[in-house]
Formats: structure tokens, C-alpha cells, sequence
């Protein structure tokens, strides 16, 4: 029998834990003009998520998932796509909805119990979060499927996480997309964590790009939280989508710097040096490095970008807080195209409800 | 119906699993955007041959046949439909369709409410359901309950080809996700004249099949033939049956089954399923809510057992007879 | 209730949620064929400490925090169940459910008819459920319609901790499989004192929780909050409301239903899902069938609406409110 | 990244397709007879096979799936497990059910209607025949956990199709099976067709076997016609499982050369040629072959099997044919352990619909 955990799975870094170079930029890359727009996404989510949290804490969001640690997938992605391209995310990828458009009330608006906050005003056909694990791997299939048969130049992409991988609606999605040979890109944020559970107790296998073996497509991992390494080995992978060259599944490694949700406690199963030791591969402070001792960027600079995030948050805050409230009767608005005759006196009493509450 | 002139007629002779390849293929030629998935729905044109021809007349790309995967076929035609495409799946037999109920209800259903109507799920979930064929295991149950309580979704059953035809291109239509079931057991049972022109049938109304003054019979799906059976044996007994087809099993055209109680008195529900929680709860549910004083007699169900559906040495013992609702019926109308 | 010795008393002051804990440790300590499965069961203790302190206990072999697959969960408890061990699985949201159901619908409920008796599926799939605590989205749903169609299975919910206490080690000690469904919102509303000594509650029977001649209130789960203040309510109008706690929604006790309602002539059926095809209507349908004669009035349901259960900022427009529970007993009183 | 279709999956034939022995029967292996039982148990198979097809043109028994052509597997199967094992098998695995010791007779209440032909009169922890697809993968799991937990010696054992490998479920399955390293070997009997569906378009993967990379568990290909193999891989399988070392994914490849079921007909999908190809590599003339050129067995001995086989399976449709109906209110007596009060007046109705109409 041959040992499925022995294959040579590569692994992709640019820029070291310490900010150093260890791969050359390479062709189709990075100049400095996008490194500087990855901090900028990267900042902002940082910023909105700490705001986010802040918020929960006060009363103003619901149950909010941080994406503590994790900006550099979604930055990278973010600016790799296409704008006509989709994204079929999960609940912690923010940094790629807000490169790609989305709003940060809109997000606020959806943790704030509110559906229009999946009505993006911008990338109108990106798929809204995904909450149940691994489902928006099978509508990923989908979306690309009526792509390639449109032959159309655009790639769907798709992110899960770690615990994502364990669940059978990926393989049922990475199957088909492999059979098809789809224009889909499938990236696992892997953080180490499903709530409670470590990747190690997750499967049994010694990378998750592996798991690529069970469609016949290619895979690899690399440095989640290196920027540059998100980046180039995304733009790769979506390049040879575009060209026609099928689906991929591209394995990030990262870690959850946050608990699961504001309505977990980490500190119940995490080691809290395993924490500690995390917090020296923030992909931020690596990038923040890299400029300092590249003269490209300086403090100065890098202090207005910070303050830029906390104005476009705080103004996004502002729009959030005061956005108006739905009807109660909203809830048959959108049921149906048409509100069946049935549901008409149902939609009078919640209605009604609502005058007499408000 | 309009009027339509002689041209324009095209007259067919179809048996229901024929009326629904008919319906298919009017639509796929029609509507480029429409397009079938399912298990050995190309090649070997499906296990009824409900899709028999159709990807050798429209290609591969748009008569799919995927691999055996269930979570994937509702899955994909969820991104197929948000795409703007108008994906028709089929399930092989409703007792598989399990695995897709997590992409039915969390994901087809609330797609357009969850978007605000940024994004909608115009597509079709196709399945043959119900006893009555000696089919193995597996094969032969009904649970159209369970998709009934799915807000946001609609659940449609034909019952003659006509209807399968009309109903079904109502449902490639319509700008929401469609569960369409078909009862097998009368895949072949008869044929009809159809005008195969394209014309759609309403969804969400309840068709009635006869009229009558005395006692409402009302069923859906291939219960139907007892159901029309039984009004016959009445007939004969001097009592007039009407008899309605539910056909939207959700939303529920209630009116047109409150209209008929509100004037016959008494009603008999038939349906295949297991009793508890079935469709024909909910029906009576709402005639003892809005009807309760035009009832003369208990609304009663005749319907399948609370048993899991026997293998098929004893299939015929589950599924309710004629003789049944004759009994019901009778009982009914011994009520003062 | 037996009497029992001082000795054999251990009483404490538990919420909900801590008896579920309570009867979980119980089992697990007397009977060693019992096992937990689930999400985050472990070192978390469950999402929400349901299991807490278990796993320690216990052990990992027996308190088995498994990969994220619903699939798996169930599948595997039913692998467990058939070698004689008795699995408690959690789901960790009834949101997240549906990937088990083929298993539930297809296997589980099931495998003792088709294998008459042979093999047997002694095993428990708990799930907290519904809305009314701001969750995210897919956490809020109540669909107990569902499994309540399915045959071969257990539905139980409890609304208190002590019916929560023996209803858990009840269904545990089923031979048959049983889904379990946790009522959230109340996990921590109110303590209760109960001997921890390991007694049952029978399954099967609906729990009287107050005694009235004028009216029928039927509810599960968190809406008897709702539904026994609305009582309360009315007592200050004069009415003597009648409250059961259905508790086990499958199979169904109409019998404790019938009895009320036969003697009170009016009911109020209040439930958090959807509507159309909830389990209100089985009940209601039960009631038109056969205590047709004693109704006073239509029997009403009060539930939540069939939309899809909105993001918290309207949840509370779409559940059931006293009020709504009082004006629907004050109109079927009017009837004469 | 890597090319996941590139791994080199050993293949393993020792009886080749003209009946020459290509490996030394190895250590653990394979006397004469076992062969002799291997090739009795084959036999059974496909003459009940044949006469299951033959009941079912003639009325006298429902949709009826053929192993014709995959008797290998399952023979060799049934030989290496330990009675106390526990198989959970497909539809299609009577060779290990007959060899195992279900009965002739039990296949066929199944296949007429009646549940009683899954209540086994032997073998009775082993798993009902899965009709649902993939299903029964997630069940062996539980099953391995019990007997992994109680420290048995014993190994579950799942049969799946090729088709099923598409499913969810397997993944599901063969992923928790790798976390625990459960006593658990998957087989694939990779029939190159689910019902019309041929196996290239299941899946782009180059063989079924590379998919256990996907939990980390080991993997090898054999012949699955070729008795000898099947008997060999399996059994080091088992004894690895049974050792404590872990599940393993084992496909074994065969060709199915009957319709899908009596209710299909390949000849819709399935090239005739292609069909003709594979007659050339069945199992059972193979090892017939192997036994005249070894002289191991002669005609005359060869047909007194025949016969035997004959004899058997005559003997058990006759038990078949006269086995008395099950009641009407059978239906309600095996759906809970104690039926409950509720349902007694709907047993009641239908053990009356019996009376009415025996
Ligand atoms: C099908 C399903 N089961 C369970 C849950 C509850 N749940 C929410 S997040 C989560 C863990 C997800 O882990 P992973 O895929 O690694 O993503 P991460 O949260 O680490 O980003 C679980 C179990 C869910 N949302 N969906
Ligand atoms: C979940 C599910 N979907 C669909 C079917 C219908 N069906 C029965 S057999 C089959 C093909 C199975 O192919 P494979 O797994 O290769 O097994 P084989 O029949 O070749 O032995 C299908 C699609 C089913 N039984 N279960
Ligand atoms: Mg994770
Ligand atoms: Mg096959």
C-alpha cells in the first residue's frame, strides 16, 4: 500500500516571519504600489474588526466572528480577482469582501441581524457569507460551471476553512470541478482551529492541499501570512483558470489570532503560548517590517494609512448605526417574487405587529 | 386559453413521463438559459427516460450528467441559478434526495431573501416519488410534508400529462426554487392529447377535476385515480363528489378547497404519505380554522400509515384504496 | 414518583441547560454503553457547555469530539447504536441538521423494521433549537415538523429542567432512535430544583402544566414561556386556561389533548415554526377529526409565519407573543 | 503546485488474465483449498445470479441488481474476514454475503419485497444491503469505533462502488476513519459504470485508490477479478486493521458485465465491444483455467461443483418460493421496540385491509 501522506506537497514563502525576501518577486507580481494597497486592505480589516468587536461588546452587533490574524489571504485575493469574477466566501473573509468592494456597514449591517447587509451595493453577484461549513462549495461549482459553458473569462472562487475540509459537500464540489474542469479556485483559510477543534484532530492527513488527490487537481500550500505569497500563488492559480485549465485547491496557512466568535472562549481549549507565539507571524507587522527596512514606505506614511482606515471605519460605523430599520413585513418581501395570495394576511399581521410595537 | 389557430396547434399523444420530456425540451429549445442536470439524465436519457433524447438534441453542457452526487447536483444548480441560468436537476428517486435538503432550505429557499433580492434561485428540483410500482427499497416513498414547510420554496405534483406539462413549465419559469414531483406509478398509466405550444399552467391554484354538491374529495399526486375511482363508486351510490387536485402542494391555493367545503360540507383528504404531518393535516388544520361551521361532518384523512414504507410484498396494504375514501366518505355523510 | 430515602435525594438547582448536563454525566457514569459524539463537545464543553466537564470525566473514547461532518455524526451513531452502544450525538445548531437527515430518515428510523428487529438503532441526536436569543444566521429555526412526519422516530422536546432531566435520560435509555430538540432560548431562564438520582420521565405522554375548564393552550418547548403567561393572563380576565406541554411531538399523545379539549370546547395550538405544515396542524387536523362535536370555537394556532426566520433585528416580530396567544384565546371565547 | 494525479498507486495481479500466476503465492496466502472454496463460493454466486434474473422475468421476484463478473471480490472477501467481523455492504456484494454465510434464500426475500430477508439467520451484526448510495460508509465508522473502543480483534469492512466515491459520505467516512485509525478497510469494487455513468466521468482522478490521500490513510490497487489478489490484499489489509495500524482504502478493479439492474439496459450506454472485451477477463474462468493447467482440479471434479452449486441454489428458491407472507400488520411491528398507543388503531385498520382482502 502506498502511504497518501507521503506526497511532496509544495509549500510557497516569500516574505520570512522577520520581513525578509526569500523568494524574488517574481514576474506577474507585486511593485510596491500593490504591496502598499495590500497593507491599506489589510489595516482596514483590522480596524473594522476590532471596531466589530467593540461594537458586540456595547450592544450595537450580534454574535461577531474576528478575522484576527487572517487579513493577508483576503487582501491578496481581493486584489488577484477580477472584478466580474466571483467569490463564494465564508463569515470570516472580510478582507477579500472589503478589497473587493463590500462595504463595512454592509458587514456591520449583516452581524447587526439585518439582511441588507448581503445586499452589496458593489460585486453584486459575489455570494453572500456562507454560514453552514462547506455548503458554498457546491454553489461555487455552479457559478463556474455557467461560466466556462458562457465562456465567459471569469473564475469563481471559493474559500473554506480548515474544519471545512471535513465535510463531504468540498469533495462532492472539488470532484465535480475536477470532472468539469471548471474555472474555480478553491483556497483553504487553514487557521488551525474549527472552534474548538485543532487541525490535527480535524484529519489525519499531513497537508490539506493533499486532499486535492481525491479530484485530480493540483494543489499546494503556502504562507498565509505572507502577503506576497497569497498573492502570486493566487494569481497564478486564477491565471491558469482563466486560460482554461480547470480548478486547483491552493492550502493557506494561517492562524486565528481571535476567538472563534464573540460568543466564544478560546482560552477553554487554546494553549495560550501556542497564541503568543502566532502573534509573531502577523502577516501586518511582517509587511510593516518589510517597507521599514526597504525605505518604502515610513512611519509617517504608514500612520496615515492607519488614521485613513479609522476614518473610512468610523464614517461606516456612523452609516451603520444609522441606517433605518426594516419593516417587520419585510420578511415576505423577499420570500417570493411574488408574495403568494396565502401569505397576504400573514404579512398584514406582522404589519400590524409592528405598529403597535413601534 | 387563448385561441390558438390551426398552426399553431401541435397535438401529441403523451403519457405524463412523456408530457414532462415534451415540457423539458420545449423549454430547453426556448430558453437557452435553461439546462438539466441530474444522474443518467444524458446518455440513457434518465432511469424513466423522462429526459430521453434531449442531450443528443441540446449537447452535453446543457444536459448534464453529473456524478452521483446529491449535495452537489442541488448545490451547483443554486450557483447555475444565481448565475441567471434556469437549472432543471433531477433527483433519481425522491428517497435520495436527503442529502440535498441542507442546499433546499438553508441556501434555494432564502437566496432571494437573504440577498434582498440581490440574488434569486429560478431553478427546478425534479423527482419521481411514490409507491405502487414493486420498486426495491428506497423507491417508493412520499414526502412532500417535509419540503411543505419550507418557507420560500414551492412544491408541485402533476397528476395527469397535461397538468405534468403545464405545471412543469410554470415551474422552469418561475423566478424561485421549485421542488416538482412526479408520481410514478402513473408515469405511463394513460395518454392524453396535449398542445405541445409551450402554454404554462398557473402555479399555486388547485385544479377541480369534477364537481359535485355532496362531499369534497381532495388529493394530489397519483392518488388521484383512486380518488377519481372512489367519486365514481359514489356516483353510483347517488352522491356527488367534487373533487379537487391540490397540484401546488406550497404555497396552498386554500380558497378554491374552502369554496368547495364551504358548499359540499364535508371533506375527505387522500394522500400516499404517512399519515402524521402530512399535507392533508394542514389542509384540515385550516378547514377546522376557517370552515369550522360549514363542516357538517369531520374532515377526514385517508392517507399511508405511520410505518415505514414496506418493501414491496406489502405495498399495496400501506397505500390507501378506493375502497378507503368510499368508506370515509360514506361515514362522512352519515353525519346528520 | 417513588418515595424515596433521604440517602437516595440529591437535590440541586439547575437551569435547562445544566440539566441536560446533569442526565448526559448521569448516564454516562451508570450505564457504560453510553457515549457522547459531536462538534466542540470536548475540551469546549459544547457551545453551550452542555457537555461541560464530560470529556474530563469521562474520557475521550467516550465523550468524542468528532470532525466537522453532520453526515459523519449521525451516520456513525447509527454504526455505534447497531453494535449495542448507545450514542448521544449533538447537532451543533438545528440549522445544521439536514446533512444528517438521510441518515435519520433513510437508516436510523429504519433499521429495526428493515431488519425486523434484528439490529437496532438505539441512539439520541440532540440539537439546540429556535429563536429569541440574537443569534447569527441558521441558528435561530425551528423545523420539528420534520422529523415529527418521519416514522420509526422519537421527537422530544422539554421546557423546563426537570422535564429536560428525564426526558434526556428517557431517551437515552429508548431502545429507538430519538431526536432531541433543546429549546435554547431557555437553557438558562430559570432554575429549578431536581433530584439528581436518574429517573425517567415517560416518553409518549404530554405534561399538564396548568389545570382550566375555559380553554386549551397547546405548546412545546420555549413557547410555554409565552404560553403560560398568556394563561396568566387570562386568569386575570377570568379565564381558566387549561396548558399542556406536547413534549413529545412524535409519537404524538392526542389522547391527553383530546381528554382537555373535549372538556374545554376551545384551543389555542402555539408553536414557534413556520405555519403551514407545522406540527399545530397535525394536532388541530386530530382535533377536527375527532372531537369535531365538542369545538366551541375554530381551533387557532398562533406560530411563527412562513417566511424564512428572519436576522435577529425582526426576529421577535416573527415569534409568537402573548399577546398574540391572549387575543386568539379572547376570540374563540367569543364564539358562543 | 502539484500534480495530484501523479502519485504511484501500486497495482497488485498475481493470477493474469490467461490464468498464468505472475507473483509467488505469498506466506499468508492461498492453498488449494481455499482456491477450491474461493472458486465454490464464486460459482454460487453467479448461478443464484442467474436464476435471481430468472424469477424476475417471470414474475416471481421485483428489481433484482446482478453481480455477474465481480464474484472475485466478494468471494475472496468473504474468506479472509473473521466471522465476527462486520460487513456493510452494497447491493451488489452477494459472493461476501453467501460466503459469509447469508442465505441463498435471504438474497431473494429481499429482492421479492420482503423485510424479512435482511434479518440474517447468521452473520447477524453484519450490516443490511445499503441501497442509498455511500451511506453505509459513515455506518462502518460508528461500527470500527465500537469495536476499536471495546479493544476487539475485529475489523469492519465497507464495500462501495465506484460511483459512490463521489459522495460525500465516503470522504466523510474514510476522514474520521483516518483520525482515529479505526479497524476499518473500504473497498472499492470499481465496476467501471455507475448505471450509465462510466467511470472516466466520475471523476478525473487517474485511479479511486489516490483518494484515501484525502484522509491519510494508505492505498493499493489489484485486480479484482483475480481472485488470488483480492484474497492477498485484503487479507494484509485486515490483519494491518486488525494489528491496530489503522483503515486503509483498497481498490479493487472489475468490469460489470451485466445490466445495471433488470431494469436497465446498458446497451443504451454502454459500447457492445467493450462488453465483449471483458468477458475475456472473468473471474471465474480465469481460476478454472488456473485449476485444469495446474492440474489442481479436473472437469469432472469442476462440474460435480457446478452441480452442487446447482443443487443449492434450487433447494433455497424452493424455501423462497414457500415462504409464507408476512401479515399486513407486520408493518407496524417492527417499527419501535414497543409500538406506540397512538398507532395501535392504524394496525388495527390494516391488519382488517388484510383480512378483507386475503
Ligand atoms: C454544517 C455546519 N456545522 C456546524 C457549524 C457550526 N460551526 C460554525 S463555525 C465552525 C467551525 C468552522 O471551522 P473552519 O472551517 O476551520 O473555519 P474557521 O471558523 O476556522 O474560519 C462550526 C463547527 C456550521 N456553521 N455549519
Ligand atoms: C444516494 C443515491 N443516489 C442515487 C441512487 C440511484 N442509484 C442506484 S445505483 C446507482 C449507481 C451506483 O454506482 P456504483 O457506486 O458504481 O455501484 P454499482 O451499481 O456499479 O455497483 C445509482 C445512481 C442511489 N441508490 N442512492
Ligand atoms: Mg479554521
Ligand atoms: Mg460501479
Amino acid at each position: 500500500m502506498i502511504n497518501s501522506n507521503s506526497a511532496n506537497i509544495p509549500y510557497y514563502q516569500y516574505l520570512d516571519h522577520q520581513g525578509h525576501l526569500r523568494l524574488p518577486l517574481e514576474d506577474l507580481s507585486t511593485n510596491t504600489d500593490n504591496l502598499i494597497d495590500f497593507y491599506r486592505v489589510m489595516l482596514l480589516t483590522r480596524t473594522f474588526d476590532l471596531k466589530a468587536i467593540n461594537l458586540q461588546r456595547t450592544g450595537k452587533l450580534g454574535t461577531y466572528a474576528s478575522s484576527l490574524g487572517q487579513e493577508a489571504i483576503g487582501a491578496a485575493l481581493g486584489a488577484a480577482m477580477s472584478e466580474d469574477d466571483v467569490l463564494a466566501p465564508t463569515y470570516r473573509d472580510y478582507a477579500a469582501q472589503l478589497s473587493r468592494g463590500i462595504k463595512v456597514s454592509e458587514l456591520l449591517l449583516y452581524w447587526g441581524g439585518d439582511e441588507r447587509g448581503m445586499d452589496y451595493q458593489y460585486v453584486r453577484q459575489d455570494l453572500p457569507i456562507c454560514v453552514p461549513i462547506a455548503s458554498q462549495t457546491c454553489h461555487a461549482v455552479g457559478v463556474a460551471y455557467a461560466m466556462k459553458i458562457r465562456k465567459q473569462k471569469r473564475v469563481a472562487v471559493c474559500i473554506i476553512g480548515d474544519g471545512a475540509t471535513s465535510k463531504g459537500d468540498f469533495y462532492e464540489a472539488m470532484n465535480a470541478a475536477g470532472v468539469w474542469q471548471l474555472p474555480l479556485v478553491f483556497i483553504i483559510a487553514n487557521n488551525q482551529w474549527a472552534i474548538s477543534l485543532p487541525r490535527e484532530k480535524q484529519t489525519n492527513t499531513r497537508t490539506l492541499a493533499q486532499k486535492a488527490a481525491s479530484a485530480g487537481i493540483p494543489s499546494e500550500q503556502f504562507d498565509g501570512n505572507d502577503v506576497i505569497a497569497c498573492y502570486e500563488r493566487i494569481s497564478i492559480a486564477l491565471k491558469q483558470a482563466r486560460k482554461g485549465e480547470g480548478a486547483c485547491l491552493l492550502e493557506a496557512l494561517t492562524y486565528r489570532l481571535s476567538d472563534h466568535t464573540t460568543a466564544d472562549d478560546a482560552g477553554r481549549y487554546r494553549p495560550p503560548e501556542a497564541l503568543k507565539e502566532q502573534w509573531q507571524y502577523d502577516p501586518i507587522v511582517r509587511l510593516k517590517t518589510y517597507f521599514l527596512e526597504h525605505g518604502l514606505l515610513n512611519e509617517q506614511e504608514l500612520n496615515a494609512i492607519d488614521v485613513s482606515c479609522g476614518d473610512i471605519v468610523s464614517q461606516q460605523v456612523d452609516e451603520y448605526l444609522n441606517t433605518a430599520a426594516q419593516t417587520p413585513e419585510s420578511m415576505f418581501d423577499y420570500l417570493y417574487e411574488n408574495l403568494p395570495e396565502s401569505l397576504q394576511t400573514q404579512r398584514e399581521e406582522v404589519k400590524q405587529k409592528g405598529l403597535e410595537n413601534g | 386559453m387563448t385561441l390558438l389557430k390551426t398552426t399553431e396547434m401541435n397535438m401529441v399523444e403523451v403519457n405524463l413521463v412523456e408530457a414532462v420530456n415534451r415540457a423539458l425540451s420545449w423549454e430547453l429549445e426556448h430558453d437557452h438559459e435553461v439546462l438539466l442536470l441530474g444522474e443518467d439524465i444524458g446518455v440513457n436519457g434518465g432511469v424513466f427516460r423522462a429526459t430521453d433524447g434531449l442531450q443528443s438534441r441540446y449537447g452535453s453542457e446543457r444536459v448534464i450528467d453529473t456524478p452521483l452526487a446529491e449535495t452537489l447536483i442541488a448545490g451547483m444548480s443554486i450557483g447555475l441559478a444565481v448565475q441567471g441560468l434556469k437549472p432543471v436537476a433531477e433527483i433519481q428517486f425522491m428517497g435520495f434526495i436527503y442529502s440535498a435538503l441542507e442546499n433546499i432550505l438553508n441556501h434555494a429557499s432564502r437566496m432571494r431573501n437573504r440577498t434582498r433580492g440581490r440574488l434569486t434561485c429560478p431553478m427546478v428540483l425534479r423527482a419521481p416519488y411514490g409507491g405502487g410500482i414493486h420498486a426495491p427499497e428506497h423507491h417508493s416513498e412520499s414526502t412532500e410534508a417535509i419540503f411543505a414547510h419550507i418557507p420560500g420554496l414551492r412544491v408541485v405534483i402533476p397528476s395527469s400529462p397535461g397538468r405534468a406539462y403545464g405545471l412543469l413549465l410554470a415551474a422552469i419559469r418561475d423566478p424561485d426554487p421549485v421542488v416538482f414531483l412526479e408520481p410514478k406509478r402513473i408515469y405511463r398509466l394513460q395518454k392524453e392529447r396535449l398542445n405541445d405550444k409551450g402554454e404554462a399552467l398557473p402555479l399555486d391554484v388547485c385544479f377541480t377535476l369534477r364537481d359535485g354538491e355532496d362531499i369534497t374529495l381532495v388529493s394530489w399526486g397519483a392518488m388521484l385515480v383512486e380518488t377519481l375511482q372512489a367519486a365514481e363508486e359514489l356516483a353510483h351510490l347517488g352522491v356527488a363528489a367534487e373533487v379537487i387536485d391540490v397540484a401546488s402542494i406550497k404555497p396552498l391555493d386554500m380558497k378554491t378547497i374552502l369554496t368547495s367545503v364551504e358548499k359540499t360540507g364535508r371533506c375527505i383528504i387522500i394522500h400516499e404519505a404517512a399519515r402524521t404531518g402530512g399535507v392533508g393535516a394542514e389542509i384540515s388544520a385550516q378547514l377546522a380554522e376557517y370552515a369550522l361551521t360549514s363542516l357538517l361532518a369531520p374532515v377526514q384523512r385517508v392517507t399511508g400509515y405511520d410505518t415505514v414504507m414496506p418493501l414491496y410484498r406489502l405495498e399495496n396494504y400501506y397505500m390507501p384504496t378506493v375502497k378507503q375514501i368510499v368508506t370515509a366518505a360514506t361515514k362522512a355523510l352519515e353525519y346528520a
